[in-house]
């Protein structure tokens, strides 16, 4: 079936609210005018407001009161507890989740662990993240790197239908705080997927990567909306050059699938990182730092490279922020250096010496 | 000499207030004339918006300012471009009484070099800080603090001038305006809060978002002043009347402007699913700020409709040359991305990989 | 049957209410005991962990509750354990008062294995979620959102219970606090937020950070009391109304409990450069809260001081031991540091360098 | 002179205030209880109430507050602005500046770029960051990754007395916003530093890494007070193995001196980064990645190591706490690795093929 990523997320929306009585969504438009991208479309409707809750513009607060919500989900001893709540608070972008950062990473991110394990805070935030289409500097900033770096979170950034459904299904189902990084300017975009990913019960394991694209010469490790870019860059580099790009969709930022990349690397000896995020301590300088601690990186046959967004602020104008974001043509060149570069690549030396 | 006339205004809710702002005004005929320039300039400038929004000429987001607009006419006629004036991103009309042309806010819309913010910024984020106008801010709520800070810097500095802060209805709940009021209250700051209750933050009406929709009261223990947002001469009263308040050293005062919206929120927003046709229509043909002007005039006999036909049709002609020349100015040429990053530049900036950067002067990396 | 007494109690002071709690409680001689009792170990608690923060066996930051431990005890008559409960870092007291031990609690403040939170939450960090005690929470304010949550979820599982949300007068400054107060009030949580106004926020005296100081009326739309915080009696009808005013469906309401903290903010403040010992001498001498019990039980003839000596030496007697154990608990395993990060084990953790990090089932990396 | 941190910072204020009468400081406590950690003691004294200002614990509030009085920092045409206000807020600690997170991040650091370069914000953000001794998860986070993420901002991290009087020196005459961050297990170390560092005047670059220990063998940049536990570790090691460790003090985490590093790198063959924050995109994931990225990485014998915080929240008890942290065995283990790798050391083979 033909499916968009907007009705994959209110597909998977839809069959947790269903399934359980205790998940509710709230958020900044979420319940009557339906979401500000209509992901939340017909909840309202269906299972009415008490369990669509449109909120007053106050991200913290709401956020909060998200988290304190799920606290519940405790086992009480006490006999009229019915069991836990699952919140799924929409940030109509996670720009605005600014606001409530302390909240999802000190309230959320924290208790479970500072509580010795004794309080679960099972809760989804999910919004678009990243740069949208000329919305300029504060509303374009891509989160990728800032939630990774949390330990007690849980971060995952769909790409297509298929992991928009199977990824908040899993956030949802998850016992502790995830994050689910969407992207506006996928919303609408169709893909072909499997009957089952839209049947009751389909999910993604978070902290899995998937290979989007097998391939034997270089690795390129995307995230998000980039993994589209990395897969268009690598059709083009085997139409135009022969090369066989090996595209890994990193699927969850945290905890992280170094295994799937480190594999690959190992296979391919090249590897270069898309993401739309600013450049420093970036997810694509994790990605870089991994390799250089595994075994990996032994079999580098040129050292990674990370395609990113600019180290600017997002600017308005469209020739401004085509240039600030990854193109296809970035990946393209990055991985052209990465195969023909002279030095290292000279069959396997270096895994000769790893061995 | 000119003539004046009385003219009565809406009347006041007062909140915390013994006397609130003349319910009389006296204007003379180019005072109000000069209401009606400004306002049915705004107008003219909100509806090319639109229409170059549809024409997807505009990006991103586009927040119309049309039928708001005698509140920035009204409250221009007592602030003063030396008092700090700060709002949210439906900014296009204070961006234009604050000095800019229509052709410089519609530059930066479409995105050109000539626009206010070299086409950085956008629709957002316009600013005239020459003349004390501190944006165009994004973030529903954040101007606040901000606002509330230029009104620190007003007495930290003693300069004899007030900050107007304004905000809408939504942005009226968010934590950090409380934040603000404390410290706006326990420290006297010289801030005008304008709350512009256009009954709507986004889809929601104000109701259904605020336990206590009497935003006039929202400071709880700071004074504040119903004001009919439609009435430019109630505007001009209650602006007047609060920066007298403020500049006497009694702290900050909120002004609740009401006032509506006839657009939709933003471009996207058909802004018909949670509020009627009717609703809408019945507001533009009862209580538009620019046929309140219109019919004041008239009923002063200071001008005849055909008088007022023509100045229109030269307004709307003014502002369709400067959209017009605002189409004609280039793009920001490509190095601008590089820019205004920080104060100084850096010698190295990175591109979106590695070969792509800007570098002051090319070295080897 | 036992007897009963009836008690004036402190009187309130009343905020959009037109009656408030009962202004005389009656009350058993086991009752007033069992007060007696509870405060008494509390503040042998506190002392407790003062001795051993000095000694140098409590790390970090250790916030005491003597002075207000009649708060703690007076709501724990009227909120039961299926009461939601949450509040800030000075929050021994209310993990004694919802079930704990001495022993835990000390535990937990030695870092040991045995206290409540293993060890790894420390002084503020403390929780007893089996009878719906929330902690324990370390960023002044934060806790408001989540105590407002805890209500959302009584509400929307129709438990007939409610959220006791507690924070300080200097939190009651927050943004977030109103932001939870609107929320509450809109859709009629059954919320009773208790400000424990101890009159210093660390060394800011309530006033110089508030532009409102009565903060039984800072929720502005929301109905508050204002509570002598140190008559337990006083508390007890307070809550009881409030908790009555939230299950009857009214939505929110506000205790304000005036209260004092005789040690300094924290372990590292001697507490007594922003008051004088003075003003801490007269508050000990004229209203402590255990005297108050006391010369109840003395007034009504229902214990003599030699009874009432026994006792208190039977309780030092217990904290003393309860101490003992805990000061004899290991320290938490090595392993626990890997622990609790998410509900199900990952399968590798990094340590601090490439070296020393977890792993559920070695691999080659 | 010997001086500790603390009276290092407080005579960069003091000197600042003294000069220029549109500083002010402003926080929690910073003048009636001269500052949590009396950093700003008797500046109240000195300078009076409207320039030494005590607020509520209003973190998002009095941070907006401060970045709108910087703005009139911007040049106006009317005659009554008497110059920029350049305030100096301190955050008790820096974890408390996550409720002030987009006002940091969406108002100061992005409004001069998206005004075109027409609004100045000269505002400096300071407080302690990171661990200090059991406080917990809540109170110990390091936040130099995710300031160092966002480009508008400008973020150093002092270790020593020397730097905390340059770099709080430099940051206040700074016209962009910078955040400092400071250590409040450092306030109170003395160090001995040269005359000069306590006169007025004094300054040290922002963006500008120091060499703090030279070395041939094996580059460690390490940031904050991790300067010193780098610089121990050299000891030892020089002691011990004869090795000879170059240690950098990075005291900017942005802009990022890169060029030290990486002309270090290219002496000494090997680098190890240490910081006490979370790993996954971490300041020395960055570092990795630009050496990956430039031509130091040819001169590479073996690849980088981090030492980071463990990737846990931090945990209250003191042996778990202690294991939480980089400690100076970390630091040598790694350095010995790099050293002793076989593999790649093989007498600059690497650097050979590069040239
Ligand atoms: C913190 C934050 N949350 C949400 C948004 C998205 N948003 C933009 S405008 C808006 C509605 C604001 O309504 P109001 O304050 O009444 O102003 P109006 O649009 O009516 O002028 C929302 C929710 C945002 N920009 N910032
Ligand atoms: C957001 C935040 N800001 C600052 C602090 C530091 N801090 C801890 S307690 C405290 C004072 C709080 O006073 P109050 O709310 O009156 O509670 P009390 O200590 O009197 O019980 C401060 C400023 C913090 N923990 N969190
Ligand atoms: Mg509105
Ligand atoms: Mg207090």
């Amino acid at each position: 079936v033909e499916v968009t990523v907007r009705e994959a997320l209110n597909a998977a929306l839809d069959e947790a609210m269903e399934r359980d009585p205790h998940v509710f969504v709230m958020g900044e438009e979420v319940a009557q005018y339906q979401g500000a991208y209509k992901v939340t479309k017909g909840l309202l409707e269906k299972y009415g407001p008490e369990r669509v809750v449109d909120t007053p513009i106050t991200e913290h607060g709401f956020a909060g009161l998200g988290i304190g919500a799920s606290f519940t989900a405790t086992k009480s001893k006490a006999p009229t507890r019915g069991g836990a709540l699952r919140p799924v608070v929409e940030f109509m972008t996670w720009n605005f989740a600014m606001q409530a950062m302390d909240q999802i990473v000190n309230s959320a991110a924290k208790t479970h662990y500072m509580s010795g394990g004794r309080i679960n805070v099972p809760i989804v935030f999910r919004g678009p993240n990243g740069a949208a289409a000329g919305v300029a500097g504060q509303h374009s900033q891509c989160y990728a790197a800032w939630y990774g770096h949390i330990p007690g979170l849980k971060v995952v950034m769909p790409y297509d239908a298929e992991d928009a459904k199977g990824l908040l299904s899993a956030a949802i189902l998850d016992d502790n705080p995830v994050c689910v990084l969407e992207d506006e300017i996928m919303y609408g975009r169709s893909f072909v997927v499997a009957d089952e990913v839209m049947k009751p019960g389909f999910t993604i394991p978070i902290g899995k990567a998937k290979i989007a694209r097998p391939g034997s010469d270089c690795t390129v490790v995307a995230i998000g909306r980039y993994v589209g870019l990395a897969l268009q860059a690598a059709e083009e580099l085997h139409a135009q050059d022969g090369i066989q790009v090996e595209v890994i969709n990193l699927r969850t930022i945290r905890p992280m699938d170094d295994q799937t990349i480190l594999e690959s690397v190992t296979r391919t000896h090249h590897c270069v990182t898309v993401e739309g995020g600013f450049p420093q301590s970036g997810v694509g300088a994790e990605i870089c730092a991994r390799i250089l601690e595994s075994a990996a990186f032994d079999y580098l046959d040129a050292p990674c490279e990370r395609i990113t967004g600019a180290d600017v602020v997002m600017p308005y104008a469209k020739n401004l922020e085509t240039r600030a974001l990854p193109s296809v043509d970035d990946v393209k060149r990055a991985v052209r250096r990465q195969c023909a570069r002279p030095g290292l690549n000279l069959g396997g030396k270096n895994t000769a010496m790893a061995a | 000499e000119t003539a004046t006339k009385h003219f009565d205004v809406s009347p006041f809710a007062l909140y915390l207030l013994d006397r609130g702002p003349e319910t009389v005004a006296v204007v003379t005929k180019e005072e109000l004339l000069e209401y009606h320039r400004l306002m049915f300039t705004m107008r003219r400038m909100e509806i090319s918006a639109d229409q170059l929004y549809k024409a997807q000429k505009v990006r991103g987001f586009c927040h119309l300012y049309d039928g708001q607009e005698a509140i920035a006419a009204g409250m221009a006629r007592v602030v003063t471009n030396e008092d700090y004036l700060i709002t949210a991103y439906r900014n296009h009309c204070q961006q234009f009484i604050r000095g800019d042309t229509v052709e410089g806010v519609i530059a930066e819309l479409l995105g050109r070099v000539s626009g206010c913010s070299q086409g950085k910024g956008g629709s957002m984020h316009l600013y005239f800080p020459e003349n004390n106008y501190f944006g165009g801010n994004g973030i529903v709520g954040a101007q606040v603090p901000l606002g509330t800070g230029l009104g620190f810097a007003a007495k930290y500095k003693k300069e004899n001038v007030i900050s107007v802060t304004m905000m809408g209805d939504g942005a009226a709940n968010q934590g950090q305006v409380y934040e603000s009021f404390n410290m706006a209250a326990l420290w006297k700051l010289p801030v005008v809060y304008v709350i512009e209750n256009n009954q709507y933050g986004m889809g929601t009406a104000a109701n259904r978002a605020a336990a206590n929709p009497l935003y006039y009261t929202r400071g709880a223990y700071i004074p504040g002043i119903r004001v009919d947002g439609m009435d430019v001469l109630a505007v001009q009263e209650a602006t007047r009347f609060a920066k007298n308040w403020c500049l006497q050293g009694n702290g900050p005062i909120i002004l609740e402007m009401q006032t509506y919206r006839y657009h939709g929120h933003s471009m996207s927003d058909p802004g018909i699913t949670y509020r009627t046709r009717d609703e809408i229509n019945e507001m533009r043909r009862t209580r538009d700020p620019i046929e309140k002007v219109k019919s004041r005039l008239f009923d002063a006999g200071w001008v005849t409709s055909e008088e007022l036909k023509q100045t229109e049709k030269t307004i709307r002609q003014e502002v369709d040359e400067a959209v017009q020349r605002a189409l004609n100015a280039p793009e920001p040429p490509g190095e601008l991305l590089w820019k205004h990053l920080y104060t100084s530049e850096l010698a190295y900036i990175r591109g979106t990989a590695i070969d792509n950067g800007y570098e002051v002067s090319p070295k080897a990396r």
